[in-house]
């Protein structure tokens, strides 16, 4: 069937309401249908697995280990529950965190802690689903603390600056989180229009939020940053994200 | 009863519940007259915290009013409501929230776009009207307890509020930070005119310096009245779960159970001892050596 | 953030009835059958019967409509527009068309159809995750997943974080209420970096607290494993329960689906 | 001076420092006789908390030796230390980690690998000790913070410890909380046995529980005592930044000043009002209805 434009135009208001809609950032119960849902849930949980595997050995060594991955996956699940206002969209919206919290404690274990914030937003805020967890967790906890991290370090490789690093990698891990949350959703609903196309539109449509609230994300992971930085330059060593030697590098 | 005219704060007839239906507060009248120095005094979990929050604007009450300086609350635009109502809250960690002691005083008049020499200005006078001067430049987290409520105090007196809001800013101190924390209060109340409100369950300190108290029990006002008109009502301190000051409770149970006579509700120890000095005979005191 | 603490917080699974009372692992197989029933389900019949039933157990459950409603708005949103996104994407044969302001929309017969499945499969999804979290506590639902053999480290992890959860958010809701007192918030550019210091202050916090939390549990024997408790075994009850829900979705399947 | 034999508890001649060189303890030595009630006295930032930590083995001195029940606290393999010793800190949120009540008291005895049906046993009896049979089944983060102060100490006692320390017990508690707290504490101490050591600065409540102190001022001991010899000490009390119990100042400020001939140091109500008594004329004092 030829769309007209009216058509085409009210189909890209409705991806836009959507996309703002409370909840959108997740995939909500329900929408994949099976086939698609126990795709999400194979590929990812290896990489729980690998998540759990990375906890096993390091709490081993240090049993300080495990209330530490605990206490940042509490911070970073309430950090990720802050309401930003986003002018944009005249709604609020919130950050992922994960690029945050990969930077912290690497990306086997934010997977693993936000395959667990994920289940617990969907049920307590019916925020993302059960069925749909395996999708979530791939776009915000694998796609989102891969980028975090690995801009992260490059850019630290690069010499840039620990907070610009950071704020790199928050911008770009929340826009890969976006990106892999237009790709699942494209891919299920497509329906007889063209995936690409629809992956477009999802895409666009995202836009007018991402593009602010991927700033404010990455002006966060640097607030985040430079605040542990100038107060306690020890623990960047500690766990891992600064060497010894330019403890604290600013 | 009092002059609508001069009140700084106040609450009339105000309902608080939580979102899952705790009713915190039920028909809580509170007022506080300009300059005065005002306490709520009530057990763990009676509802100061929510009342203070109410009139600080930070909760909405269900039904009621509240007023600063005889407006309405919510007439007030944020930055204007913020620089009347000043609020110290019990933990100094969750306000100190710059690298030092001179950031975080300046955080507020810098948010308000006062220039530079004016913020500079601003700070160094709240810092000294808290006795912390020579803090300035060190960094937060390197500052001891007591301290670190002072600056919490510079940080908020630098908004130059003419209300001054505490919840329990001697929760953690030990006597001696207690004593010099109610002594700073009652030197803002009383050299620069702030008006204070503060929250605490410490009954002992309060009579020196309040006056007027607000008991508080389960989210109700029990009483309203001076020290002296509070403690008076002993029935009524122990249905609130609270109790005499220590140095009263001597005093009261003298009187009432041993049938010595004292009047009123002595509360401080100075009162005291001139109430118990009037009955013991000139022949058993002895010789002081001057000092 | 109260009103975020308040959703978090399982007040209303620690009261005190029949569905409460129901062993978790009970009520996580009875929830898991709904849920494939509701992503397996071709026609809307099955699914938005599951969510009638689920937010009127929840309500009758004491769960207050308000908070039903709080929870539900979201998804009832979103299954809104996917059912208008399916209807103008999906299909051929025009089913309504009208033109306000002159401009010319056409909804699908198939599209409509595919988007009231979907919608449905949203609404009865959301509603079995509703009630689930409305009648079972976190911790219980964790225990039931170990159980399940879900790993022991995820399980340790996910009942720290919830543990936890509510410490950061009173933390977080103090600093963003001292920073907005003092108009910390009064621009958007202030805005975000307030926002961004009362991020560094959860985590730098978070990250004193598991020091502390680490010596507490040094002190009472911790050595790398926290017990996660125990549950009691299985009654033929609770099997016979498990095993009704099951087949009674099996069935509802069977007769929703019968004709397509 | 003591019998060696006896001392559930011993540091001897301990030092500390922080590795940013800050040195907590000074020289300080510190006995507990088995069956003991003793106090830390101190104002803040004297090194309580450190002390405790080292008396727990969570810090290890630079100096000196600790020991526990005469045998040196390294000789002790970690799991039986933390048998000997219950550590309950001053924040509730830092020590109750699990989901549920239940769950957190069996923290400790499933660590210590005991059958489940040893654990639910040691479990039942600790929350009953407290007084929290009734909590059992509630989310941590539903209880009130009294209410999580004595899981804590539940959590603890379920490791049968016959040593407990605690930093600040009463810290945030209401005059009833602060009273409660204290009492239970006593209980455990006479009925069941248990050592206790408290650190604090309340210097109200204390003397009626305590039957030695210690006071503290920065890292170093400068005195130790009953409560009477202790507060006897004005001076020592002043330099430690203290002060004494109100109503001790009261009887002591009309000895001092007014010259009225008080014995000794008389720290508790009951024992004022005794002293008072004797001073009072009998034409003076009228009839008491009977109650
Ligand atoms: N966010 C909340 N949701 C539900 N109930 C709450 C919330 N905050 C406080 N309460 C309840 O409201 C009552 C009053 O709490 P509030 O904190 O005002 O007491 P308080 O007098 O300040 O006590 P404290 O001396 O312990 O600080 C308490 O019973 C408390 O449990
Ligand atoms: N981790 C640390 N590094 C360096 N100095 C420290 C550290 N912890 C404490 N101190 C310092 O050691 C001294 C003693 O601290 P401690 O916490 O033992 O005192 P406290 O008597 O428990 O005080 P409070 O009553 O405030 O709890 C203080 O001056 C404090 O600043
Ligand atoms: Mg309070
Ligand atoms: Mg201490």
């Amino acid at each position: 069937m030829n769309r007209n434009h009216t058509q085409v135009a009210l189909i890209g208001l409705t991806l836009l309401a959507l996309s703002q809609s409370a909840g959108a950032m997740h995939i909500s119960e329900g929408i994949l249908t099976p086939q698609w849902a126990g795709l999400w849930y194979l590929l990812v949980l290896p990489l729980v697995a690998w998540g759990l595997r990375d906890l096993r050995i390091k709490s081993a060594r240090e049993p300080f280990f495990k209330p530490m991955v605990g206490l940042i996956g509490a911070a970073v699940f309430v950090i990720s529950c802050m309401p930003v206002p986003v002018p944009s969209a005249g709604t609020c919206s919130h950050p992922c965190g994960t690029g945050m919290a990969a930077i912290f404690i690497g990306p086997a274990l934010t997977v693993l802690v936000s395959s667990i914030a994920l289940l617990l937003q969907a049920l307590f805020l019916s925020h993302g689903g059960l069925t749909t967890l395996g999708a979530n967790v791939m776009s915000m906890g694998v796609v989102g603390a891969l980028v975090g991290y690995g801009t992260f370090r490059f850019g630290r490789r690069l010499g840039l600056a620990g907070w610009l690093a950071a704020f790199m990698a928050g911008v770009l891990s929340d826009w890969a989180t976006y990106a892999t949350t237009a790709f699942e959703l494209a891919s299920a609903l497509h329906g007889d229009e063209s995936f690409w196309r629809l992956f477009g539109g999802i895409g666009l449509s995202f836009l007018p939020t991402q593009l602010p609230l991927g700033i404010f994300e990455g002006v966060m992971a640097a607030g985040v940053y430079q605040f542990i930085a100038a107060r306690r330059p020890s623990l960047l060593v500690c766990l891992g994200v600064e060497r010894a030697a330019k403890g604290g590098a600013e | 009863m009092m002059n609508e005219g001069t009140m700084a704060l106040e609450a009339d007839a105000v309902w608080f519940s939580y979102p899952d239906g705790f009713v915190a507060l039920t028909d809580v009248t509170f007022r506080v007259r300009q300059g005065g120095f005002v306490a709520m005094l009530a057990s763990n979990g009676s509802g100061k915290t929510t009342l203070i929050k109410v009139l600080a604007g930070l909760l909405k009450s269900q039904r009621g009013v509240t007023r600063i300086h005889g407006r309405e609350l919510g007439a007030y635009p944020q930055s204007e409501l913020y620089q009347r109502v000043g609020l110290v809250f019990q933990n100094p960690n969750d306000q100190l929230f710059c690298a030092t002691v001179q950031d975080d005083v300046a955080f507020g008049p810098r948010n308000l776009g006062l220039p530079e020499a004016e913020v500079q200005q601003r700070v160094a006078h709240a810092l000294a009207a808290v006795g912390a001067e020579h803090l300035a430049g060190r960094a937060i987290h390197h500052l001891s307890y007591g301290q670190q409520k002072r600056v919490a105090i510079a940080g908020v007196l630098a908004m130059k509020p003419p209300i001054l809001i505490l919840d329990e800013p001697t929760a953690g101190l030990d006597p001696l930070g207690e004593h010099e924390m109610l002594r700073l209060l009652g030197e803002l109340n009383r050299d620069q005119g702030i008006t204070i409100v503060l929250a605490t369950h410490s009954v002992d300190t309060l009579p020196l310096f309040a006056d007027r108290i607000y008991v508080l029990n389960q989210g109700q006002v029990l009483k309203e009245g001076t020290p002296e008109e509070v403690f008076l009502d002993t029935e009524m301190i122990q249905r609130a779960s609270l109790r005499l000051p220590y140095v009263t409770r001597l005093l009261h149970e003298l009187q009432r159970f041993d049938g010595v006579p004292i009047r009123g509700m002595p509360l401080t120890v100075r009162e005291a001892r001139d109430q118990l000095l009037d009955l013991i005979p000139e022949h058993l005191i002895e010789e002081v050596p001057l000092p | 953030m109260s009103l975020l603490s308040e959703l978090f917080s399982d007040l209303f699974a620690s009261r005190d009835n029949v569905m409460t009372r129901l062993d978790p692992r009970v009520k996580v197989v009875a929830a898991l059958a709904l849920l494939v029933g509701v992503v397996f389900a071709t026609s809307p019949v099955l699914p938005l019967a599951l969510f009638v039933g689920c937010a009127v157990v929840a309500g009758a459950g004491g769960v207050p409509i308000r908070f039903i409603g709080m929870r539900l708005a979201g998804p009832l949103a979103i299954a809104g527009m996917l059912l208008l996104l399916q209807g103008l994407l999906t299909g051929t044969t025009p089913l309504w068309s009208f033109a306000p302001f002159g401009m010319r929309i056409t909804i699908t017969a198939e599209g409509w159809r595919t988007g009231v499945v979907m919608a449905s499969r949203v609404l009865g999804g959301t509603g079995v995750m509703l009630l689930l979290s409305a009648v079972t506590p976190a911790h219980r639902i964790f225990l039931a997943l170990r159980s399940m053999g879900v790993s022991k480290g995820w399980v340790e992890i996910a009942m720290l974080m919830y543990r936890y959860i509510f410490v950061l958010l009173d933390l977080t809701a103090d600093v963003a209420s001292a920073q907005r007192l003092r108009l910390g918030y009064s621009s958007v550019r202030r805005g975000m970096s307030s926002a961004g210091v009362v991020a560094g202050v959860v985590v730098l916090r978070a990250v004193d607290q598991a020091v502390r939390t680490n010596e507490a549990m040094r002190v009472r024997g911790y050595r790398g494993e926290i017990p996660t408790g125990v549950m009691r075994p299985l009654t033929l009850r609770d099997w016979l329960l498990m095993t009704a829900v099951v087949v009674a979705m099996g069935a509802a399947h069977i007769l929703t689906e019968w004709n397509t």
